[in-house]
């Protein structure tokens, strides 16, 4: 399979292992930034929805969290399928590293999404296919997370997972559109679906913001993740052992 | 904030543990795989200098 | 022609081979040598296309014996350390399945029983047969298939006097028939045509 | 020897080998009728509400039982070796997988269908609602053992991997459950249920086309 040669050299564990050394600060401090000033417009600059009120500033961490985690499970499956026909290691590196974030976000957008609810349904946990969704996304991260580790030789560990993470993106807008229509068979005429309410201006950049914000922190805490995964698949390459004789503060 | 104080403040709130989690957490494993390599290779220096 | 180039692979914290190299021509055979968990299992797989070296391919007749494996057709006939014989079935149940598996006919393997002394327990499970028997069923199925390559794990474990006679016979026909045969084992062996020892443990 | 006779092959070897060990066959019938028949017990005898509750538990047992006789499908094929030669072999592995994802379906999928009228009678369950659920275990049963065939091949070479192989295989098989399930209520309400089941069919069509190439791949992988 030809590969484009600047893709080789990225793919070249220790020149990624470099290049993400110096690059996951810049990429973290100015997240912290946005994310910052994402939560100060969210909760004091954006006006009221005049139908929700003030609940309706959840969706400025539920809406970035949930959008984080489809997002995430579709860049392992693409590492894990790139492994699996370039058997690049450092796709599985990649791929490994993502897991773990993007279950964290998953969980985030549920407990968000879940505690919108209490104000709007009056119960913690509604059956609404959008969090439905995510439960199962869930699901699959977890699924990924614990075949991952119940194999003794790490790349066999990898190889599985990948492929059951393709196997999973394949399946995931089937499970999505199913429960789309598990949940509106019960469609009651008053549904008070998860929508975002009509958005204006003011209240949309903050969410921008915010999305931005946590893309960038996203990225760069994949990249400092990635290095240890890297360190790990490549411990008995010699640049590895180059870098961690003692005396040496490298890498 | 209206009565929805509390259901905005425990989201944030709850966003911010979880960012400070994944960002403590991804350090202490980049370092323990980092001490457990430079472990390793000081036994194997060690060890190829007693042969 | 086999032939692997650079060769490498990591288990766990031991190199069982890096960067290794070897060539077997028609009607020579190799001989694996080296301590248990040298690798010699491990290289065996990695020629059958069951274990995946980090780098390094392995050739036949110049084409890559993994990615053009249907292409290549039956090229290699391996006996491991299991049978590969399904103990619940009868032996010539299990038998038929492998003929059937490699294009042979029944008469195949029905003509090998009496030399290898399982004729009296073809109707028998697997399950029942004692190990020496079923080391030498697993035999057949490398016996009757026309591969030409035999990759052969240990072939003279548990077996008696008689039975490794007839495996080093067995071995020296396919040979002098422009056979190649790579063999892992711990005993001398001697056989009739030109074989090379590969050393494997100390090399890493 | 051509793709169809070694599928053909491997298929008549494995219901022999089904056949030897009968009781492999009847545990997972066992376990249909036994959960099955747990609801009522610890819910109510109630025909309302058994009637509500039957369609959805009746597809769960299946669904269970069904991955019960999952956990075993490779791991004896990898333990004795006869998958080794198998993946050696120039013949197409996708053809060997399919017809192993077959040789359970027969053992472990059909006869949950045979059985599955006599439990839905003590649910109480409308003709329309008994018909519906055959109808939708039987397409839906293929794809479950599909895809329940790449999990066994992933978890082939793991110790103790039966809650692992539920983890992986039941989020994927959440569409057939769901459409199962719901379209053999609405079919004891008396509605039509066509889209369900032309839903089930395509997934068992895309599940019988795609998925012997993954579980090919999963078992490669169980092999290394």
């Amino acid at each position: 399979m030809y590969l484009p040669n600047w893709m080789h050299k990225l793919a070249s564990p220790p020149h990624f292992f470099r290049i993400s050394g110096w690059l996951a600060p810049w990429l973290l401090w100015p997240a912290v930034a946005l994310i910052a000033l994402g939560f100060y417009a969210g909760l004091v600059l954006a006006p009221a929805d005049y139908q929700q009120g003030d609940g309706f500033r959840i969706i400025y961490v539920h809406v970035p969290s949930a959008y984080l985690s489809t997002l995430i499970y579709g860049l392992m499956a693409a590492a894990a399928a790139v492994g699996l026909i370039w058997r690049m290691k450092l796709a599985y590196a990649v791929a490994a590293a993502a897991a773990p974030i993007g279950a964290w976000f998953t969980f985030l957008a549920l407990v968000t999404g879940a505690i919108w609810g209490k104000p709007m349904w009056g119960t913690f946990w509604e059956w609404d296919p959008r969090l439905t969704s995510e439960l199962i996304l869930l699901f699959l991260y977890l699924g990924f997370m614990s075949l991952r580790t119940s194999f003794e030789e790490p790349t066999k560990g990898d190889r599985a997972a990948g492929l059951l993470a393709v196997v999973g993106v394949v399946n995931l807008p089937i499970i999505h559109y199913s429960v789309i229509w598990w949940s509106s068979i019960h469609q009651g005429p008053t549904i008070k679906k998860l929508d975002a309410p009509s958005i204006t201006w003011e209240m949309a950049w903050p969410l921008l913001t915010l999305i931005l914000g946590f893309t960038l922190f996203f990225a760069g805490l994949l990249l400092q993740r990635v290095q240890a995964e890297v360190l790990e698949r490549e411990r008995n390459a010699r640049w590895v052992t180059e870098i961690m004789r003692p005396g040496i503060e490298g890498g | 904030m209206g009565g929805y104080a509390p259901y905005v403040w425990s989201t944030f709130g709850i966003t911010l543990v979880v960012l400070v989690i994944n960002v403590i957490t991804a350090k202490r494993r980049l370092r323990s795989v980092r001490e457990q390599l430079k472990l390793r290779v000081a036994r194997d220096a060690r060890r190829r200098s007693k042969e | 022609m086999l032939d692997a180039k650079g060769l490498t692979l990591w288990r766990g914290y031991q190199c069982l081979f890096e960067q290794l190299n070897f060539a077997v021509s028609a009607g020579s055979a190799l001989l694996l040598r080296g301590a248990n968990g040298s690798g010699k299992t491990t290289l065996l797989r990695v020629v059958c296309g069951l274990t995946r070296p980090e780098t390094g391919e392995v050739r036949w007749q110049g084409r890559d014996l993994q990615r053009e494996r249907a292409q290549l057709g039956q090229v290699i006939a391996y006996s491991g350390h299991q049978t590969g014989l399904k103990s619940d079935l009868s032996l010539a149940q299990n038998l038929r399945f492998a003929a059937r598996l490699c294009g042979q006919g029944d008469d195949a393997w029905q003509a090998l029983l009496e030399p290898l002394g399982l004729a009296a327990s073809t109707q028998l499970d697997v399950r029942l047969l004692s190990a020496g028997q079923q080391r030498r069923a697993a035999l057949v199925r490398t016996l009757i298939s026309p591969a030409p390559l035999w990759v052969m794990d240990e072939p003279l474990a548990n077996l008696d006097a008689a039975g490794r006679a007839y495996v080093l016979a067995a071995v020296d026909r396919h040979l002098a028939d422009g056979g190649i045969a790579l063999l892992a084992v711990h005993e001398e062996i001697e056989l009739s045509a030109p074989s090379k020892t590969l050393l494997l443990g100390e090399t890493a | 020897m051509s793709t169809l006779g070694l599928a053909a092959a491997v298929l008549r070897r494995d219901l022999a080998l089904a056949y030897r060990r009968w009781g492999d066959v009847a545990s997972p019938v066992m376990f249909f009728a036994i959960v099955s028949s747990l609801f009522p017990l610890a819910l109510s005898p109630q025909r309302d509400v058994l009637q509500l509750l039957g369609p959805g538990v009746l597809w769960i047992a299946a669904l269970l039982s069904m991955l019960l006789s999952l956990n075993a499908l490779f791991r004896q094929d990898l333990e004795d070796g006869s998958m080794e030669q198998l993946a050696i072999g120039p013949q197409s592995l996708p053809a060997v997988m399919l017809a192993k994802a077959a040789a359970h379906w027969l053992v472990a999928g059909l006869p949950l269908i045979l059985l599955a009228p006599l439990l839905a009678v003590t649910y109480h369950l409308p003709g329309s609602g008994v018909t519906a659920l055959c109808l939708t275990l039987l397409l839906g049963t293929p794809t479950l053992s599909l895809l329940g065939s790449v999990g066994a091949a992933l978890t082939a070479g793991v110790r103790q991997s039966g809650g692992l192989l539920a983890l992986l295989v039941l989020p994927l098989c959440l569409p057939v459950l769901i459409f199962g399930a719901r379209g053999t209520a609405l079919a004891a309400d008396g509605e039509v249920i066509s889209g369900p089941l032309y839903l089930l069919a395509a997934f068992a069509v895309l599940a019988a086309s795609l998925v012997p190439f993954a579980s090919a791949a999963a078992i490669r992988i169980s092999l290394d």
